[in-house]
């Protein structure tokens, strides 16, 4: 590559210091951290090869020609030359190759991690399994991973449609999600923030919006946080709210989510018990606020179109009322 | 007749001007519709199939513009999802299918007979049928297209998105029906082409006296007969999939997901290859010309190219580096995939070598040569990069990976081709392009590619993934985008110039003499554009430079004027072993394809076109080879 | 074996080699992991080791050859080198990588 | 010699010049209605305005129907959205994979209130008796008619061009795309078959 690259990276890594971003260049997670190494030590090693061969090019083109083209000893020297080079290429492949070996064995799944979360990908958002431990039950939330900070986190991903790929680029590497199989990924946040990730295997439609956010906060949060997701939905005070519940229930929306506690028990849709307290809705596509969700509910289709979710016909007051109990549910 | 009895006919018995007029007598394609339906001349079939492939080069650019234009700003509204895969599946497949591949085999079929000094491509019917077929490939491609149902599930077609279950109604049955025909027209020329090279040289052209293009593409045409089944195989049982009700790719019956991706990309990565080894071959005959000096160490180049068409079989799992498998076997091919930039790097630095000793002179062609090794040693380079099986965890399905494809493509590929289509346009139309025009059209090629393509490394770094359709106006990629958006449209106006220079000097160019570059390779020697029969008298060739002051020896042969024939020599010396008819021009390749594409077609609604619609395949091929009485061969 | 099958044992024996370490690189790893034997590792080295004999093979005889048959046997010989290095890079693999891990 | 060039050329320019027209063409079909993802809310209400016979057997789908060119029976993604609706609300839960259980079966060709659109929209939508339930409240009208357009597909009664996706699971039954059942099923001269469950 040219000399642009390790200027840009310090440039790029300047510029994405809000954690939220996807960046390679802006790790991490231990996996994230050992790879950007690798990356910068190849870049830069590439680079100085290609100002090389750009240079013998220039000169090749620019020098001045005074001795006879056809010369046995200049034909001889030439042969030195590339030999010596093709040798030097072969050194610094066979270099190139072991730093790349020893990268892979600091990127693996260790056999005891502390936490093991199932992934599992849908058309176009993730499923995501917490097994119970200790006192938490088990539970299942959607678009938002939540882990402690600097523990090492195993990663079950499945599929149960098509394959889609688990990519969060600052705290690791991607794996796919394929149908049939089950991979492990290794995630370890050094830092709290929160890391978004995409799919990355192309999955139909919607591919473009199937995000997903990784909150890593240190070990108590995290505890409380499980807690909280391990319970049922809050049942809803304010009016506006209780008669939103009434609607979701009689609505089309119970027949495909979940809210734990109440008769809706879809489950083809995302599981929205603690939905109100997810950042985004829609895999990433948008905060949530009451605005969005009352967007969202009235034509998703529009804001994301082609994806599973159908537009109800629901009146203004319905819908303010469905959004309002959607916000309520934290 | 024996042979003493036509011994008057040979060409050994006339003088050049009667020896021309009964040769063009005898191999002339006859004017008319029936005559442009029915020819076998390779010189035609070359260059219908390099136009052809230069229309689907500029549809394919044009959908590339669309995308730019919906990728300009995030969450643009100009194209729907739906809309948008067609578009990319539908430019990725136009781009390998119905560009990369047939366009090299055309230059090919173009200029292998005329390197190697004969008159005609072996077996030149399957060569007429495989045009007919690959036309008829692109339209059933395009026209699915056009009436919105085009393909939608990548170029890759993954299952289970391009399944039974995932893809509903035609549009994955269409590309994979679509690969059928490419495939079979591939196949045939590249079984042409190894017949040719091994068994058509001129005389006293032995193994270590082929002209370096020759030998790429005889590199190339091994690759394709050994890949092609594997995606014939893979496409085959998709469709079997979808329409019969098979279960290869279904793991609920016991398939596997996975086994798609390995069968696709062992055709899929040699493929990388069967696209770019040919353009070394234009690259090492280019820089021969230009240089004034025979390309430095013929021996390491023919080396390169085979060790690199070797290779190519065991690269293919670094396309499937997070499919989770164990990584101790994915490192076996980051081992392979890093030993191949051995051989690519001994490449250029014999060009380098080549330059550093010759005396440069800077056409066009040479423009275009420079302007390849500076982008495609990029492209190699961050080939090494994605070979490794950590960098490519992140790289994976990102702009990253779309930056490094074209830089390798485009400028590993393409830029070669246009410097050759400078270099070959006198041979193939007898006219120069303009050499103004064509600095242009460099300039504006080199910078537009450059300014599009180099920002997307950087994009796939900072996390954008590829085949999206949009992205979220939080994501720090807009600027970017919007700059290779704008870029873009600098490409586009470098290639729109290089069609309307190649569209008006086929018609109004200076006039080219039959060498006018001073070139030492057989093609040179007969006029530009040469006549139907190629050569008067067969060239006799002593050295790796058979033209010595724009002529070659002529060897006496002997060969009958009265009918087609082909002098036959042996494989590793040239000897002559044999003379050989070629055969005369017939409709019947047309007709063959004909039937074949409606039952490919056909079949895709409906498995029992199969059986009928192999009758009038049959019949086709029954007139196709109907004994003509007349003797093969006389050794 | 008569010289002029050992002068193309370059050209043969370390290219299968290679393509059946790739193979194997595909399949063993899993038995490595359950049965904890290091095949991968054994196979790879064995197939090093025979590149290289074949590659010397192809040496051992190159007098009385013409001019084209030298070329042949020295491309071939040049390709060979490729392919060894792959393997041995292969080979390195094998001893730096765990074969469980995915 | 450039003449005969610009004669050889021609096949290749002719096929230039079809492909352009391909291009024009493409400009036609963008036109063309897409892949409908969102159904507008008025058109949606309107295919909720169907007429039905008295005794709830046959009748006539709204106008805007036809106007959109009979999308739930005609089109393949439609068909593939029903199929996926099938598993999603149930309906294996009575009716099996298509051949029946609590529920009638599809299969047989024999259908109680017959094979036509608005019927089968009637049934998922209003509900029937001997338990079908009305699915009125659990989906939007535009779900059920692509749910209708697959259950309709499932008894195979009349040709059509469109299939639904396949699933990649275990195959139990006959393809949706079979040879249409009214070959199949012929009446005969016994009449109505007696194991298919209770009557209306």
């Amino acid at each position: 590559m040219r000399a642009v690259p390790p200027l840009l990276i310090s440039t790029v890594v300047a510029a994405s210091g809000c954690s939220g971003n996807q960046s390679a260049l802006d790790p991490n997670g231990a996996p994230a951290i050992h790879i950007e190494h690798l990356i910068i030590v190849i870049v830069i090693i590439c680079t100085v090869i290609w100002l090389l061969v750009m240079g013998v090019l220039g000169l090749a083109i620019l020098r001045r020609r005074d001795r006879p083209a056809e010369d046995p000893i200049s034909e001889k020297r030439l042969t030195t030359v590339v030999s010596a080079a093709v040798a030097t290429t072969v050194i610094i492949i066979a270099g190139l190759t072991i730093a790349s070996f020893y990268t892979t064995r600091g990127i693996g799944v260790p056999e005891d991690a502390a936490l093991t979360i199932t992934v599992r990908g849908q058309q176009w958002w993730w499923q995501i399994f917490y097994a119970s431990s200790g006192a938490t039950p088990g539970f299942q939330t959607a678009n938002e991973i939540h882990i402690p900070v600097g523990q090492d986190v195993h990663l079950k991903l499945e599929s149960t449609d098509v394959i889609h790929s688990f990519w969060v680029p600052s705290l690791a590497g991607k794996q796919d999600l394929v149908p049939g199989r089950s991979n492990g990924l290794l995630l370890r946040a050094e830092k709290p923030g929160v890391y978004r990730g995409q799919c990355a295997e192309f999955c139909g439609l919607q591919h473009s919006h199937m995000a997903i956010m990784v909150v890593a906060e240190p070990a108590a949060d995290y505890e409380r946080w499980a807690a909280a997701q391990s319970g049922n939905a809050v049942i809803p005070a304010a009016p506006d709210a209780v008669a939103g519940q009434a609607i979701f229930m009689a609505k089309p929306c119970a027949a495909c989510h979940t809210v734990r506690g109440t008769s809706a028990s879809g489950t083809t849709g995302p599981d929205l018990t603690h939905i109100g307290s997810r950042q985004t809705i829609a895999a990433g596509l948008v905060e949530t606020t009451r605005g969005s969700l009352a967007a969202w509910i009235a034509d998703p289709q529009t804001l994301k179109p082609g994806n599973n979710m159908p537009m109800v016909p629901l009146t203004s007051a319905e819908l303010q009322n469905i959004s309002a109990y959607m916000e309520s549910l934290k | 007749m024996t042979p003493k009895d036509n011994r008057e006919i040979r060409d050994t018995a006339f003088d050049a001007a009667e020896l021309e007029r009964r040769l063009a007598a005898t191999w002339t394609t006859p004017p008319g519709l029936l005559g442009a339906l029915s020819t076998v001349d390779h010189k035609i079939i070359g260059r219908r199939y390099i136009t052809t492939a230069f229309v689907f080069l500029a549809l394919g650019g044009l959908l590339s513009l669309l995308m730019r234009l919906q990728l300009a700003q995030p969450e643009a509204r100009f194209i729907g999802p739906d809309r948008y895969n067609q578009i990319f599946t539908t430019h990725g497949t136009n781009m390998m299918f119905l560009f990369a591949v047939p366009v090299m085999q055309a230059m090919a079929i173009y200029l292998v007979p005329l390197m190697v000094g004969t008159r005609n491509i072996a077996f030149p019917r399957l060569n007429a049928f495989s045009y007919w077929m690959y036309l008829a490939g692109g339209l059933l491609l395009w026209i699915a297209f056009v009436l919105d149902t085009g393909p939608d599930v990548g170029w890759f077609a993954y299952v289970p998105l391009a399944g039974p279950q995932y893809a509903a109604g035609k549009r994955a049955d269409i590309w994979a029906q679509m690969i059928t025909f490419t495939e079979v027209s591939a196949l045939a020329v590249a079984v042409e082409i190894v017949v040719t090279v091994f068994k058509q040289r001129a005389p006293g052209m032995s193994l270590d006296r082929i002209p370096l293009f020759v030998w790429s593409m005889l590199v190339t045409s091994f690759l394709v007969i050994l890949a092609m089944p594997a995606i014939m195989i893979a496409s085959t049982s998709l469709i079997l999939d979808r329409l019969v009700g098979t279960h290869f790719f279904n793991p609920a019956e016991g398939g596997d997901a996975l086994l798609w991706q390995h069968l696709f990309w062992f055709f899929g990565h040699p493929e990388v290859y069967i696209i770019f080894l040919p353009a070394v071959g234009m690259v090492s005959t280019i820089v021969a010309t230009f240089t004034r000096r025979p390309v430095f160490g013929y021996l390491g180049m023919v080396m390169a190219l085979i060790a690199t068409g070797v290779l190519a079989f065991g690269l293919w799992v670094h396309h499937m580096f997070v499919a989770g498998l164990p990584r101790l076997g994915e490192s076996f091919f980051t081992a392979s995939s890093m030993a191949i930039a051995v051989p690519a790097g001994l490449q250029i630095f014999c060009w380098l070598a080549t330059m550093w000793a010759g005396k440069p002179i800077f056409k066009t062609p040479l423009l275009f040569v420079i302007g390849f090794i500076v982008i495609f040693v990029i492209g190699g380079l961050t080939g090494v990069m994605v070979a490794s099986v950590p960098f490519d965890t992140q790289v994976h399905d990102t702009y990253f990976v779309v930056a490094h494809f074209h830089y390798v493509l485009v400028g590993g590929a393409v830029f070669p081709l246009l410097g050759a289509i400078y270099y070959w346009f006198p041979k193939l139309t007898g006219r120069m392009l303009n050499e103004t025009t064509g600095r242009w059209v460099f300039g504006l090629i080199f910078t537009g590619f450059n300014l599009t393509f180099f920002p997307m490394h950087i994009l796939g770094l900072r996390g954008m993934p590829r085949r999206i359709y949009t992205y979220q106006p939080e994501m720090p990629w807009s600027g970017l985008n919007m700059f290779i958006s704008l870029s873009a449209i600098v490409l586009a106006a470098g290639f729109l110039l290089f069609f309307i220079d190649a569209i008006r000097s086929a018609r109004a160019g200076a006039t080219a003499s039959a060498n006018p570059w001073g070139a030492t390779t057989l093609e040179w020697a007969t006029p530009s554009p040469p006549p139907s029969y190629n050569f008067a008298k067969l060239p006799l060739v002593d050295s790796l430079e058979p033209i010595h002051d724009d002529a070659f020896l002529p060897a006496a042969i002997g060969l009958r004027v009265d009918r087609r024939e082909l002098l036959i020599t042996s494989v590793v010396e040239a000897a002559p072993e044999a003379r050989e008819s070629s055969s005369g021009d017939s409709i019947w390749p047309l007709w063959a394809a004909l039937a074949t594409t409606v039952a490919l077609i056909w079949s895709i609604f409906s498995p029992w076109a199969v059986v009928w619609g192999s009758i009038p395949v049959a019949i086709a091929l029954i007139g196709w080879f109907w004994p003509k009485d007349v003797p093969e061969d006389d050794s | 074996m008569s010289a002029n099958r050992l002068r193309h044992t370059a050209l043969v024996i370390p290219l299968l080699a290679w393509a059946l370490s790739t193979q194997l690189g595909q399949i063993t790893p899993y038995e490595d992991c359950q049965q904890d034997v290091p095949w991968t590792a054994l196979a790879s080295c064995f197939l090093l080791v025979v590149s290289i004999v074949g590659l010397a093979g192809s040496r051992a005889t190159l007098t009385g050859l013409t001019r084209t048959e030298r070329f042949l046997v020295n491309a071939s010989f040049l390709i060979a080198l490729a392919f060894v290095f792959a393997l041995s890079l292969q080979g390195a693999a094998t001893m730096l990588l765990d074969p469980c891990q995915r | 010699m450039s003449d005969r060039v610009v004669e050889t050329l021609k096949p290749a320019l002719v096929a230039g010049g079809v492909l352009l027209f391909i291009c024009a063409g493409g400009l036609l079909g963008w036109l063309r209605q897409p892949r409908e993802l969102r159904l507008d809310p008025p058109a949606a209400a309107d295919l909720d305005q169907f007429r039905l016979m008295h005794n709830g057997i046959s009748g006539t789908p709204p106008q805007s129907y036809f106007a959109l060119g009979k999308p739930y029976e005609a089109d393949a993604y439609n068909l593939s959205q029903g199929k996926r609706l099938y598993s999603w609300f149930g309906c294996p839960a009575c009716h099996g994979d298509g051949r029946g259980g609590v529920g009638p079966s599809f299969l047989d060709g024999w259908w109680l209130y017959g094979p036509e659109m608005v019927s089968i929209v009637a049934s998922i939508r209003d509900g029937r008796p001997h338990g079908m339930p009305a699915f009125r409240d659990k989906m939007t009208i535009e779900q059920i008619w692509q749910l209708a357009g697959y259950v309709q597909t499932i008894g195979s009664y009349t040709p059509k061009v469109a299939a639904p996706s396949r699933n990649d699971d275990k195959n139990s039954r006959p393809a949706e795309n079979r040879g249409p059942a009214i070959i199949m099923f012929d009446e005969g001269p016994t009449g109505a078959h007696f194991d298919q469950g209770p009557s209306p």
